[in-house]
């Protein structure tokens, strides 16, 4: 393990938790978020017939880059009228929930943030904080487009929760575990291992469950879309109608701030996805480092096998994003109370009866 | 304590991301629900009413332009036609195919400018591109022929300023046969999308009474069910020599009249409008297009009120002219000027999110209503 | 209950179906072009920035009278006798010194409009449509080739010329008025001078 | 289907002197001259007659006739007093397919004229813009506003053939 190997290596318990905690950032949410807007960027174009930035490096790779210094070098300005703590402090409090869910996302075997037991109920109980930076930055904005987007926003991602809880539900249910790293190593070797086939089960309990598990994983990817407020469930800040909805009124470093959240929950709901049906970071034809004896290739081969799968689940986000319209806010909820959770109740009710036998 | 409840005004535009131009909605809504929508127009008033005064005949065409800029040759189509009543001018035959050749390709252009933004409204991005990656190619025949992409001065009293290039025809046929199959992955795209007919199906439903009584024309009367086209009803130019059909909403998806037929009756007009070019361009005469331009342009004293089917409806030209070289007055029935009145009544009731599909829907311009 | 289950078979169904669209255009040509470094072929009959062929612009004014939005501006002074202005490319003489040919693309609407009574064809449409200028005076365009010394001297030319005929007039109307008691008709013979309309 | 004359005379008929006059005598369009404070009765009675129909409002247009007696005042602006200010009301029955183009006309110092919005809803905005444009006061009607100029524009009524341009608005000079 990434902690132990450190503490290892300085002799010094906080050195070696600072650097662990503060890896994901560094290593991976800064990095991520900037080819992410460009990939967001490139899809789109080519989705359109367009081609994107091109004026930036070689077809316009530096394009974000050149972006997080235009923010930067932005004026920070704050409205008269608002409220100037809270305004000051959403935008910090809805990047410190998404970047906080990535302490206990396992990138491969060998580097978890904290390998703590109750992963995935962390990670949901943490990205809630997101909902209250929302709804602060909504009302301290004192815009009335800030506002209704903060009360959709409110609305949506607390409904959404059930879904994605049912069906976290149903897993944990099956698997007996919270953690995601336990969860991970339950889908080892062949992709036939993982939950999206069936799991670890055999026989007729793996046939079983394998349309269940399709329909779950169905519903955990668009429930978590919500979550994240993207396409078709981007009301929030549904551009058409409310501008920018919460974020109107934010220039400079505390929009790219809400920016930076946005794609790390982007990241974040793909990895839960990728970890819970997927096989996390397990490879699906088994390790080239284990065939060859090169034992230290594994992990690399994990976390790039974990980046892979997750940065499929963040395409297929954006691939929708850019082909759908966007649901109306009732609809929104009627789509989650008619349909996602009567679902997701079947599918935990069967699950449990199918885990029984 | 008791609850305290409020209803809160919410000023939409002039600055909007989706008002179409530069229109201000006052919507008083209860929480997401509209009470009532005050529309306040004139933020892009350029006095072209006064400015006719000024100008002589043929100086107003490229002012007519600047009116509904989506659709600017039909504007100069409508002032052409009702000058040439007004002085009793023929034109040529060959004239006359020309304008129904551009005025129809005017028309897919102005409904995939509608479409594609309408697309925009509800919140899928990417068919508005593909509408206006089509629309750059009928924007390219403009250009070749009379060299300009928007505001064209091309339809002239009496002729045109141009005959069609040579090669016009060749890419016209070319664009038709593109054309085609865009439409139907429009359809797969968006028209038949379920979260577009959610979003659009019920909405914003316009009765047939209320549309004749506020005077709506156009795609708008036609998607509430009634078959009112001025090319077949009040016929004009050599509209009466093609074979096509009138669209009209059914009710498909939801009511006779909402957002979805009034989306889905501009689809189904371009399909028709693709039918009476190729039979144009089958059947176009030779001649000379400058032939019948009056070299003095001093209309008898009188008055005419002529109308033209324009992309979003009755175009109608009031001139009165008192025998001098300037118009005594040039008033216009502008389409959108009209729709735009009844857009309060369609959106009580509805949410926010609905005001923006209901605007979107009428396909307004704001050049037109403001003139 | 069909109806619930319709319904989610066909959101399901159609939003896969749009993805299909959108997925195959993943890997269709981009119809985009590089526009600064690539530039577009321009069509024949493009109508972008005017130009004017001084050489054998006659200053007749009928442009500027054709104009709708008043852009563009001559000023004309008549010739002496015994200067040769040359003559014009289909052969007319040119009689007027023209000492202010400024079009004002600001306010131009390229309709084209002027282009058309030219007898001439010496103001014409090109396809260079490239000239935003950071000022607005800056896009006024001056196309008189004679330098602003030569257009005083005209000027000067014409009056002084006019000056002596009117002198020479009232000469001879003093003479005339000696002989007839007739009051002399003075004669307007200014230059051609347009006027902005606001 | 009827023509402008025949349903001239059933007007004429109906409501005797409140029908002026027909005239045909200038091209294109023949019109019907009807008295100002009389026409929304006029209509009621061209939409709902069983054999006029008039349902629908093509156009209301506000003119000013210029026909009174032009002054220019010491400045060289002309000012017009006197004559008439009219309003044109273009209709048209979609099911019987006829036209028909009424005039109402009235007195320039105090332009009245009776609201059709009763009759057709379409006439509310069209008549705000005459009243913008010509300051033609439309009796009854429910919310006569300004509608293309600014709400506080004090300058008088751009469309009158005898409007002056403000030399200031709002601190702005007028003409640039």
């Amino acid at each position: 393990m990434m902690y132990d190997w450190l503490y290892n290596l300085t002799g010094s318990e906080i050195l070696a938790m600072f650097i662990v905690s503060l890896l994901p950032l560094f290593v991976f949410i800064l990095p991520f978020a900037l080819f992410a807007v460009l990939m967001e960027r490139k899809v789109s174009a080519h989705m359109q017939d367009r081609l994107g930035p091109m004026r930036t490096g070689y077809h316009g790779i530096l394009q974000t880059i050149a972006d997080i210094i235009k923010l930067l070098q932005k004026e920070d300005l704050v409205p008269t009228a608002t409220d100037k703590i809270l305004f000051n402090l959403a935008p910090l409090l809805a990047f410190i929930g998404s970047y906080a869910a990535f302490a206990a996302i396992p990138f491969s075997g060998f580097f978890i943030g904290t390998k703590i037991d109750l992963g995935i109920i962390f990670i949901v109980g943490v990205t809630g904080l997101v909902v209250a930076g929302i709804l602060m930055a909504g009302w301290a904005s004192n815009n009335k487009y800030s506002l209704l987007g903060a009360m959709r926003a409110a609305a949506q991602i607390i409904s959404y929760e059930i879904p994605t809880l049912l069906i976290i539900l149903t897993i944990i249910m099956l698997t007996g575990t919270l953690s995601l790293y336990d969860l991970s190593e339950m889908q080892t070797a062949y992709f036939w291992n993982w939950l999206i086939l069936g799991g670890p089960a055999v026989g007729l309990q793996k046939i079983l469950l394998i349309p269940f598990m399709i329909m779950g994983c169905l519903i955990i990817y668009t429930s978590t879309l919500a979550e994240v407020n993207r396409t078709p469930f981007d009301i929030p800040e549904a551009e058409s109608e409310l501008v920018s909805g919460y974020h109107t009124e934010y220039s400079g470093m505390k929009f790219a701030m809400f920016f930076l959240a946005e794609y790390a929950n982007m990241f974040a709901v793909s990895a839960i996805v990728a970890i819970m049906f997927f096989g996390g970071y397990q490879s699906p034809f088994g390790y080239l480092g284990n065939t060859l004896g090169w034992t230290w290739l594994v992990p690399i081969e994990q976390f790039f096998w974990f980046t892979s799968k997750g940065l499929f689940f963040v395409f297929v986000q954006m691939w929708l994003r850019w082909t759908l319209p966007r649901f109306r806010v009732d609809q929104l909820m009627a789509f989650c109370w008619k349909y996602l959770i009567p679902f997701s109740f079947v599918i935990l009710l069967l699950v449990g009866l199918i885990a029984l036998m | 304590m008791a609850l305290k409840t409020e209803e809160m005004v919410l000023n939409m535009g002039p600055q909007h991301p989706s008002t179409h131009g530069v229109l201000r909605l006052e919507l008083q809504i209860d929480g997401e629900i509209i009470i009532d929508v005050i529309p306040h127009i004139g933020y892009l008033h350029r006095c072209f009413e006064k400015h006719c005064e000024a100008m002589t005949y043929p100086q107003v065409i490229p002012y007519t332009d600047r009116m509904d800029y989506l659709a600017s040759m039909y504007n100069e189509f409508g002032y052409a036609l009702a000058m040439e009543r007004l002085m009793k001018i023929e034109v040529p035959e060959r004239v006359e195919y020309i304008r129904v050749i551009m005025g129809e390709l005017q028309r897919i252009a102005s409904h995939l400018v509608a479409l594609g933004t309408y697309g925009a409204d509800i919140g899928a991005f990417t068919p508005f591109l593909f509408c206006f990656r089509d629309r750059e190619r009928i924007l390219h025949l403009f250009e070749i022929t009379c060299g300009a992409r928007l505001l064209y001065n091309y339809i002239w009293i009496g002729g045109l300023s141009h005959d069609l290039h040579p090669d016009f025809i060749r890419l016209t046929k070319e664009f038709i046969k593109d054309f085609r199959p865009n439409v139907k992955e429009l359809n797969e795209l968006l028209s038949y999308n379920r979260i577009f007919i959610e979003r659009t199906a019920n909405v914003g439903v316009l009765p047939i009474e209320t549309a004749i009584n506020y005077g709506v024309s156009g795609p708008n009367l036609r998607a509430s069910g009634m078959k009112w086209d001025l090319r077949k009803d009040d016929p004009y130019s050599v509209y009466h020599k093609f074979d096509y059909d009138i669209p009209i909403g059914k009710g498909e998806k939801g009511k006779t009249g909402d957002c979805w037929d009034r989306y889905y009756v501009r689809v189904l007009e371009m399909d028709e409008s693709l039918k009476i070019i190729e039979q144009a361009i089958e059947q176009i005469p030779d001649g000379d297009v400058t032939s019948a331009i009056p070299k003095r342009v001093k209309p008898p004293e009188g008055q005419i009120y002529t109308r033209v089917e324009n992309p979003r409806g009755e175009l109608g030209y009031f001139i009165i002219s008192d025998g001098s070289i300037n118009p005594a007055r040039v008033k216009v029935r502008a389409p959108s000027f009209v729709t735009m009145q009844v857009f309060p009544e369609l959106c009580k009731g509805f949410m926010v999110a609905d005001v923006v599909a209901i605007l979107g829907s009428v396909d307004i311009v704001l050049g037109e209503i403001d003139r | 209950m069909r109806d619930y289950i319709y319904n989610f078979w066909q959101g399901l169904y159609t939003i896969l179906i749009g993805m299909k669209v959108t997925f195959k255009h993943l890997f269709v040509p981009a119809v985009t072009i590089q526009y600064p470094s690539v530039k577009p072929q321009m069509p024949e009959r493009e109508r972008n920035r005017l130009y004017v062929n001084m050489d054998d612009c006659i200053g007749c004014d009928q442009c500027a009278r054709a104009c709708p939005v008043n852009c563009i501006e001559i000023e004309t002074v008549k010739s002496i006798p015994g200067e040769d202005l040359g003559t014009t490319s289909n052969g007319k003489k040119k009689a007027l010194w023209v000492t202010t040919f400024n079009i004002d693309f600001a306010k131009c609407c390229y309709c084209q409009l002027c282009v058309f009574p030219c007898p001439t064809e010496c103001i014409y449409m090109t396809d260079v449509y490239e000239f935003s200028e950071f000022k607005r005076e800056d896009l006024v365009f001056d196309f008189v080739t004679l330098l602003p010394a030569e257009r005083i001297q005209k000027k000067k030319n014409f009056e002084e010329m006019q000056a002596k005929k009117e002198a020479e007039k009232i000469a001879a109307a003093k003479k005339a008025a000696a002989q007839a008691n007739k009051p002399p008709e003075p004669k307007q013979d200014k230059p051609d001078n347009k006027e902005e309309n606001i | 289907m009827k023509t402008a004359e025949e349903i001239f005379n059933t007007l004429k008929e109906k409501f005797g002197s409140s029908i002026v006059e027909f005239k045909a005598d200038k091209p294109v369009e023949p019109f019907i001259i009807v008295n100002p404070l009389e026409v929304d009765k006029i209509s009621l009675f061209l939409k709902d007659e069983k054999d006029l129909l008039f349902d629908s409002l093509m156009n209301l247009s506000g003119v000013d006739d210029a026909n009174g007696i032009k002054e220019k005042d010491d400045k060289g602006l002309e000012t017009i007093k006197g004559g008439t200010l009219s309003v044109y009301y273009h209709i048209e029955s979609t099911k019987l397919r006829h036209k028909l183009t009424l005039k109402a006309s009235t007195d320039r110092e105090k332009p009245e004229v009776v609201t059709v919005t009763e009759v057709w809803k379409g006439a509310d905005w069209h008549e705000r813009e005459a009243y913008d444009m010509y300051g033609i006061i439309f009796l009854n009607h429910p919310d006569l506003r300004r509608i293309l100029m600014p709400y506080d524009w004090e300058f008088g009524f751009p469309l009158r053939k005898d409007y002056k341009n403000p030399e200031f608005y709002q601190g702005m000079k007028v003409p640039y």
